[in-house]
């Protein structure tokens, strides 16, 4: 029980790391290998807040998503478009996109570093336990857990219940149908790709309650995040969530039943079974 | 532009605060340093490093400049980020000796770019006072390189640390026999740990639980969550900067009860008092400093001062203490690194963590193992031979 | 007279629609058999199934009696079953005669440098393209690189071709220079299906037809056979016509 | 195989280039030793890194998963086996390991494969420590008289080798299945062209060769240590090296290399605390204004002198 839900907390944890990934290389078809400095500057963010003004990160998610959405439809305009633009196939926009963001995160990590230095930074929020079924649990880490299943609850109804919602989906699905019925797909796919960066941005700051970044350690929550929305099925957020809480749930048994030292092997290798008997992601459709 | 920015600021010193004559060229010494500035250890490197070359190049410039045979002369840095790259870090000492044609020259940072460095070191016939290395290999290695100094001490000798102020608390009684063990699978975390487990058997004491768990863990709490579970009279972590501040963080939220709880690298850092308070008093961890001791406090509020941080409570005096060494052979024999290397050998030199005397395999042999969190400050309480040791005491519960 | 290619209750579904549905025929040795229905009626899936671009879902295809049902493309081709593209596929970034090298070297009889060259000069000189190989296929018109496209899957002498709407979009003097270089091919002795929809080429160039309509065989014969039988008529014209 | 008198005439050149490159330990000091030992290092890792991904446009992040485990080969197997067995013995593991990541991901699309590539560094990384933690054993001191000058004439050999590879992979029925895949997949594999095992075939070169510079340089680092052998950097470096200069000819990469270690000491000496930054804004040039490399840059200008020329 006590794996479960322990589990269950550190899925949540990834879901919030993966959920902006998916909403941009889903639904605005760029693979977004800066997702992780994204992470990383929103966690910047609640710290400054906090150890500046004592703001809560519950609090200042308010101002780092809405900062965050305009600064990923800034990158998506400026850099991303010309590539959609010029781009003949999805190959060859994948290829593109993934050389740009790979250039932008090392920007981005180029950026943190000059602004805030290399330094580890944490800070206690929340860090008192709480009680759930006679074990005890990190408040910190249980608020993280209740806003990932709020974000992804209010990302779910937004897109299957809302117009907008329903555009996203359908060029998700075939952007070349989506344009002839009249959808403005840049626009939209910049939507997508704004709001991916501005969930990330949540999700980091709401992680820096406990865990402790620095400058460089983006590339390690991109990776996860990849790892995540490929094994739900690339624009599926059901899938994200359930491969997210999979993997939490994976890792914790792991931990506490055969070696913690070998968590990281044992996501790779469900990773790649997964990618072995299901190419398309536990909820991907098939492209034929 | 870095150079330039720091003569600027030595210039101006000396123009306001010091009489001195300003600096001209021929009167400058060019200072390199190759470290990480990106990269996995930039982290520890922006902590413990960085803010001590500025502080050294400020303190020497500010006091009138290096004595070399009789003439005063200012110190210019040379700065190069080696991105915790061992290629680069060669390519840079390299460049430092042959295009800059720097006059001394600081070891780098952390145990294997120090070591990857040496041969470049020997072959230039550099002195190289490591301040960041830790090595077991002190005696084959000063045998290969005999420029080569070691002063933070082994692994052997800092998990014994542990060891014996574990031990030390449980002969007094503080203690029950059960400890639970859990290390970083990274080389200096397994080191420790594959030192410390037989000496906790050999000193009777009953392992209740060991574990690791990988570099760059997200959550630590199903180990903290066995540990409490296997109700250990003491915790021992041999664990990196991340893993520190969550291991301390899951042992408050699980409330784990223990008499003696260790962690090890940033257990000294100021940003870890930072974030956990007063609630850390009492948390014992690797490395220590003779915190009483005039020199240190004078040094740490200069650090303060300088660079706008504190120092840490293990390695920033340590790297500091090594430029020490470096700037009194200096100013004994010279610019000649022959000499100065006879001269280090030969000498015992009083520095901000008190005298460093190096062995006949150039090792520092008294360095400080074990510090405990007593009243704000992190207190050194075990070394090997190192003067000013507070006693350890009993951890209360967390607050 | 031996069948060298055999569909028996061939069937394709693509979720629950059922685009090819047990379709059964057999091609003869140097038969030239067109496959032929209204739109989206299941002949290019056929084709698709025959050269394994797609998986059939039931039923079984043989060659020469030898089944190749679930072999992948790489290795039907291998075995002699070479195909063309309803939008034609060449090798942007090689000439004209490495294009059609590609199936003298990789196609069902393999061969390598001078010979394989040869090869494909002989085939681009059969295609009416000699002396054209150093040109880049951008240069090309679009009844050339449909010729290119022919040399490169002759140039693996196959035992089966498949043309997928080899003759669509070509105009009159055009199509009348494609008719000829198919019907030259069939008097050569190859054995090809022939997925078309331009009748007049379908009368003069087939020995055999079978007609599809949602993805079922409906009728098979003489050109002239198929197209008097009223089932025919009715699929091509629709229900309230007949 | 027959050689015409050009390929005579090509291969004297480059054989007497090698022997004046070689002669490089010589002719400069120290410091431009190790720019040299910089430049051929990256010169045989971007030049295996584009025979494979030129070709197919797959983007490969495998390179620092394949060096570190050639620099552990040197590090375990000095204290056991000669160290001339070494450099193939890493060979044959990079090979296998390649052979494996190929059969697991090169049938699926580009896009996992980049994503399996980036983790596999950490993935084998993840094993090794904890294998070194099981087994109790520490971090490896590779305690040598190598010095810098025969490391870099094993890196010359090797890249003499890799160029030798290429050139004969060019000419040779897997090369030219291989710019078939490279234009349409679709069309190789109807014309008979087993695609999977061509790509798998050819990744075993970048595998295998980054696995033996990783042995070679193994020396060179003295005290090996995960974090350090497998540096994820090195993948990223060796990617825009071989992108600056273009995968399109087999020379491409090493006009890609020599400018790009320049440029790096320049950023490295000017600059030093923004080399990250720099990187990524070199990253976004190459994407931007030179996507064919140095190469199609090559044959724009070719094209449009050799245009005005005919008018």
């Amino acid at each position: 029980m006590d794996i479960i839900v322990t589990g269950l907390l550190l899925g949540g944890t990834y879901a919030l790391i993966a959920m902006g990934l998916n909403l941009q290389y889903g639904m605005a078809r760029i693979m977004n290998l800066a997702n992780g400095e994204m992470l990383v500057a929103g966690g910047f963010a609640a710290f400054w807040f906090w150890t500046a003004a004592q703001v809560s990160p519950l609090l200042t998610v308010f101002i780092v998503a809405p900062v965050a959405f305009a600064a990923n439809w800034l990158i998506y305009i400026v850099f991303l478009r010309p590539l959609v633009k010029r781009a003949r196939s999805r190959g060859q926009l994948e290829v593109d996109s993934i050389l740009t963001t790979f250039g932008l995160s090392f920007v981005s990590v180029g950026l943190m570093l000059a602004v805030f230095g290399g330094d580890y930074f944490s800070y206690s929020y929340l860090s008192f336990p709480v009680h759930i079924l006679g074990d005890s649990y990190g408040a910190n880490r249980v608020a993280a857990f209740v806003s990932a299943v709020i974000i992804c609850g209010a990302l779910w109804l937004w897109l299957d219940r809302s117009r907008a919602g329903l555009t996203i989906r359908a060029i998700a699905v075939a952007p070349d149908s989506a344009r002839l019925v009249g959808i403005d797909v840049g626009k939209m796919a910049a939507l997508a790709f704004a709001l991916g960066g501005a969930v990330t941005a949540t999700g980091g700051a709401l992680i820096s309650t406990f865990l402790t970044l620095d400058a460089s350690t983006g590339v390690m929550f991109t990776l996860k995040a990849l790892i995540i929305v490929i094994m739900g099925g690339v624009g599926d957020i059901r899938g994200t969530i359930i491969a997210a809480l999979a993997l939490g749930l994976l890792e914790t048994f792991v931990a506490t039943l055969i070696d913690p030292g070998l968590t990281l092997a044992a996501a790779y290798l469900l990773f790649v079974v997964i990618l072995l008997v299901r190419p398309q992601g536990l909820f991907g459709r098939r492209t034929t | 532009m870095k150079r330039r920015t720091f003569a600027q600021i030595a210039a101006l010193a000396l123009a306001t605060g010091f009489a001195a004559v300003p600096a001209s060229a021929q009167d400058t010494l060019k200072v390199g340093a190759v470290a990480p500035k990106t990269g996995p250890l930039a982290g520890g490197a922006a902590v413990s490093y960085w803010p001590n070359v500025k502080l050294w190049v400020e303190t020497v410039n500010a006091r009138g400049g290096l004595n070399v045979d009789g003439k005063q002369m200012m110190l210019e840095v040379i700065e190069y980020d080696d991105q915790t790259n061992p290629g680069e870090t060669i390519k840079a000492v390299q460049r430092l000796v042959e295009q800059d044609q720097a006059d001394i020259i600081l070891p780098p940072y952390s145990t294997g770019l120090n070591l990857a460095s040496a041969p470049i070191y020997h072959r230039y016939g550099i002195p190289m006072i490591t301040s960041t290395a830790t090595t077991d290999k002190a005696d084959e290695l000063s045998a290969q390189f005999p420029n080569v100094f070691i002063s933070l001490g082994g692994a052997q000798p800092i998990a014994l640390g542990a060891v014996e102020v574990l031990t030390e608390l449980r002969d007094r009684g503080d203690i029950g026999n059960k400890v639970a063990i859990v290390n970083v699978a990274d080389a200096f975390g397994i080191e420790l740990a594959n030192v410390a487990k037989p000496a906790f058997a050999d000193a009777g004491f009953e392992l209740v639980y060991e574990s690791s768990y990988p570099l760059g863990s997200q959550d630590l709490s199903p180990v903290m969550k066995a540990v409490k579970s296997a109700d250990p009279d003491a915790f021992v972590a041999f664990s990196y900067p991340p893993d520190t501040f969550a291991l301390t963080e899951q042992a408050q939220i699980e409330d784990l009860q223990v008499g003696a709880f260790y962690t090890a690298v940033a257990t000294a850092f100021p940003s870890y008092a930072g974030r956990f308070g007063e609630s850390i008093e009492g948390v014992l961890g690797i490395g220590g400093v003779n915190a009483d001791d005039e020199a240190f406090q004078t040094y740490a509020a200069r650090h303060e001062e300088v660079t706008g941080a504190k120092p840490d409570y293990w390695a920033s005096a340590m790297v500091y203490s090594t430029f020490e060494v470096l700037e009194q052979s200096i100013e004994a024999v010279g610019l000649d690194n022959a000499a100065i290397i006879e001269h280090i050998k030969a000498n015992a030199f009083d520095t901000v963590i008190g005298t460093l005397d190096f062995d006949e395999n150039n090792n520092n042999p008294s360095f400080w193992t074990v510090g405990q969190w007593q009243d704000g400050v992190f207190k050194g309480v075990a070394s090997t031979g190192r003067e000013g040791a507070v006693d350890v005491v009993v951890k209360g519960p967390w607050k | 007279m031996s069948a060298v290619l055999s569909l028996r209750g061939v069937t394709k579904r693509f979720g629950g629609l059922v685009a090819v549905n047990a379709m059964d025929f057999d091609v003869a040795e140097h038969e030239v058999l067109g496959l032929i229905g209204p739109n989206g009626s299941g002949k290019s899936t056929t084709l698709n199934l025959i050269s394994g671009a797609l998986p059939v879902t039931s039923g079984a295809i043989a060659l020469r009696g030898s089944p190749i049902t679930q072999l992948p493309a790489q290795d039907i081709a291998r075995r002699g079953i070479a195909r063309t593209f309803q939008l034609v596929r060449l090798l942007p970034s090689m000439s004209v005669l490495e294009n059609v090298m590609a199936g003298a070297v990789f196609g069902h009889r393999r061969r390598w440098g001078y010979e394989a060259e040869a090869v494909a000069q002989t085939m681009l000189e059969q295609v009416g393209l000699a002396g054209r190989g150093h040109m880049a296929v951008g240069q090309l018109t679009y009844i050339d690189t449909k010729r290119v496209e022919l040399a490169r899957v002759l140039a693996g002498e196959p035992r089966v071709v498949l043309l997928d709407e080899w003759l669509a979009g070509l105009n009159p003097t055009e199509l009348e220079e494609g008719v000829a270089l198919i019907r030259a091919l069939r008097d050569e002795g190859r054995t090809i299906i022939l997925v078309e929809h331009v009748m007049d080429a379908i009368r003069s160039l087939c020995d055999r037809c079978v007609v599809m309509a949602s993805g079922t065989k409906i009728a098979e014969g003489t050109p002239a056979e198929v197209l008097a039988d009223p089932e025919v008529i009715r699929a091509y014209l629709g229900d309230d016509d007949a | 195989m027959r050689l015409s008198p050009t390929d005579w005439r090509n291969l004297t050149l480059s054989a007497l280039a090698l022997a004046f490159v070689a002669c490089l330990p010589w002719l400069v000091g120290n410091y431009g030793l190790s720019i040299g030992v910089t430049i051929v290092m990256y010169t045989v890792l971007a030049t295996s890194w584009a025979l494979f991904s030129g070709p197919t446009h797959y983007i490969s992040l495998a390179t620092a998963a394949f060096f570190g485990v050639g620099t552990y080969v040197t590090g375990i197997g000095i204290e056991y086996l000669p160290y001339w067995t070494l450099l193939p013995l890493a060979g044959v593991i990079g090979a296998v390991l390649a052979a494996l990541v190929g059969l697991a991901t090169l049938r699926l699309s580009g896009v996992y494969f980049v994503i399996f590539t980036l983790g596999l560094a950490e993935f084998i990384r993840q094993v090794i420590t904890w294998g070194q933690n099981v087994s109790g054993a520490k971090g490896i001191y590779v305690l040598t008289s190598i010095t810098e000058a025969h490391i870099y004439w094993q890196l010359l050999g090797l890249a003499a080798l890799v160029y030798l590879l290429g050139w004969a992979i060019g000419r040779s029925r897997l090369g030219f299945a291989l710019r078939i895949i490279g234009d349409d997949e679709q069309v190789a594999r109807h014309s008979g062209i087993h695609t999977a095992r061509a790509k798998i075939l050819l990744f075993l070169v970048p595998g295998s060769v980054a696995a033996i510079t990783g042995a070679i340089l193994a020396p060179r680092y003295v005290y090996i240590e995960p974090s350090l052998a497998f540096t994820p950097m090195l993948s990223f470096q060796v990617v825009i090296m071989a992108l600056l200069g273009g995968t399109g000819r087999l020379w491409g990469p090493l006009v890609g290399v020599i400018p790009f270690t320049f440029l790096w000491e320049g950023i490295s000496i000017t600059v030093p605390n923004q080399t990250t930054l720099l990187l990524g804004v070199s990253f976004l040039v190459i994407v931007y204004l030179l996507p064919k490399g140095f190469v199609g840059l090559f044959g724009a200008i070719r094209r449009r002198m050799g245009s005005e020329g005919l008018v």
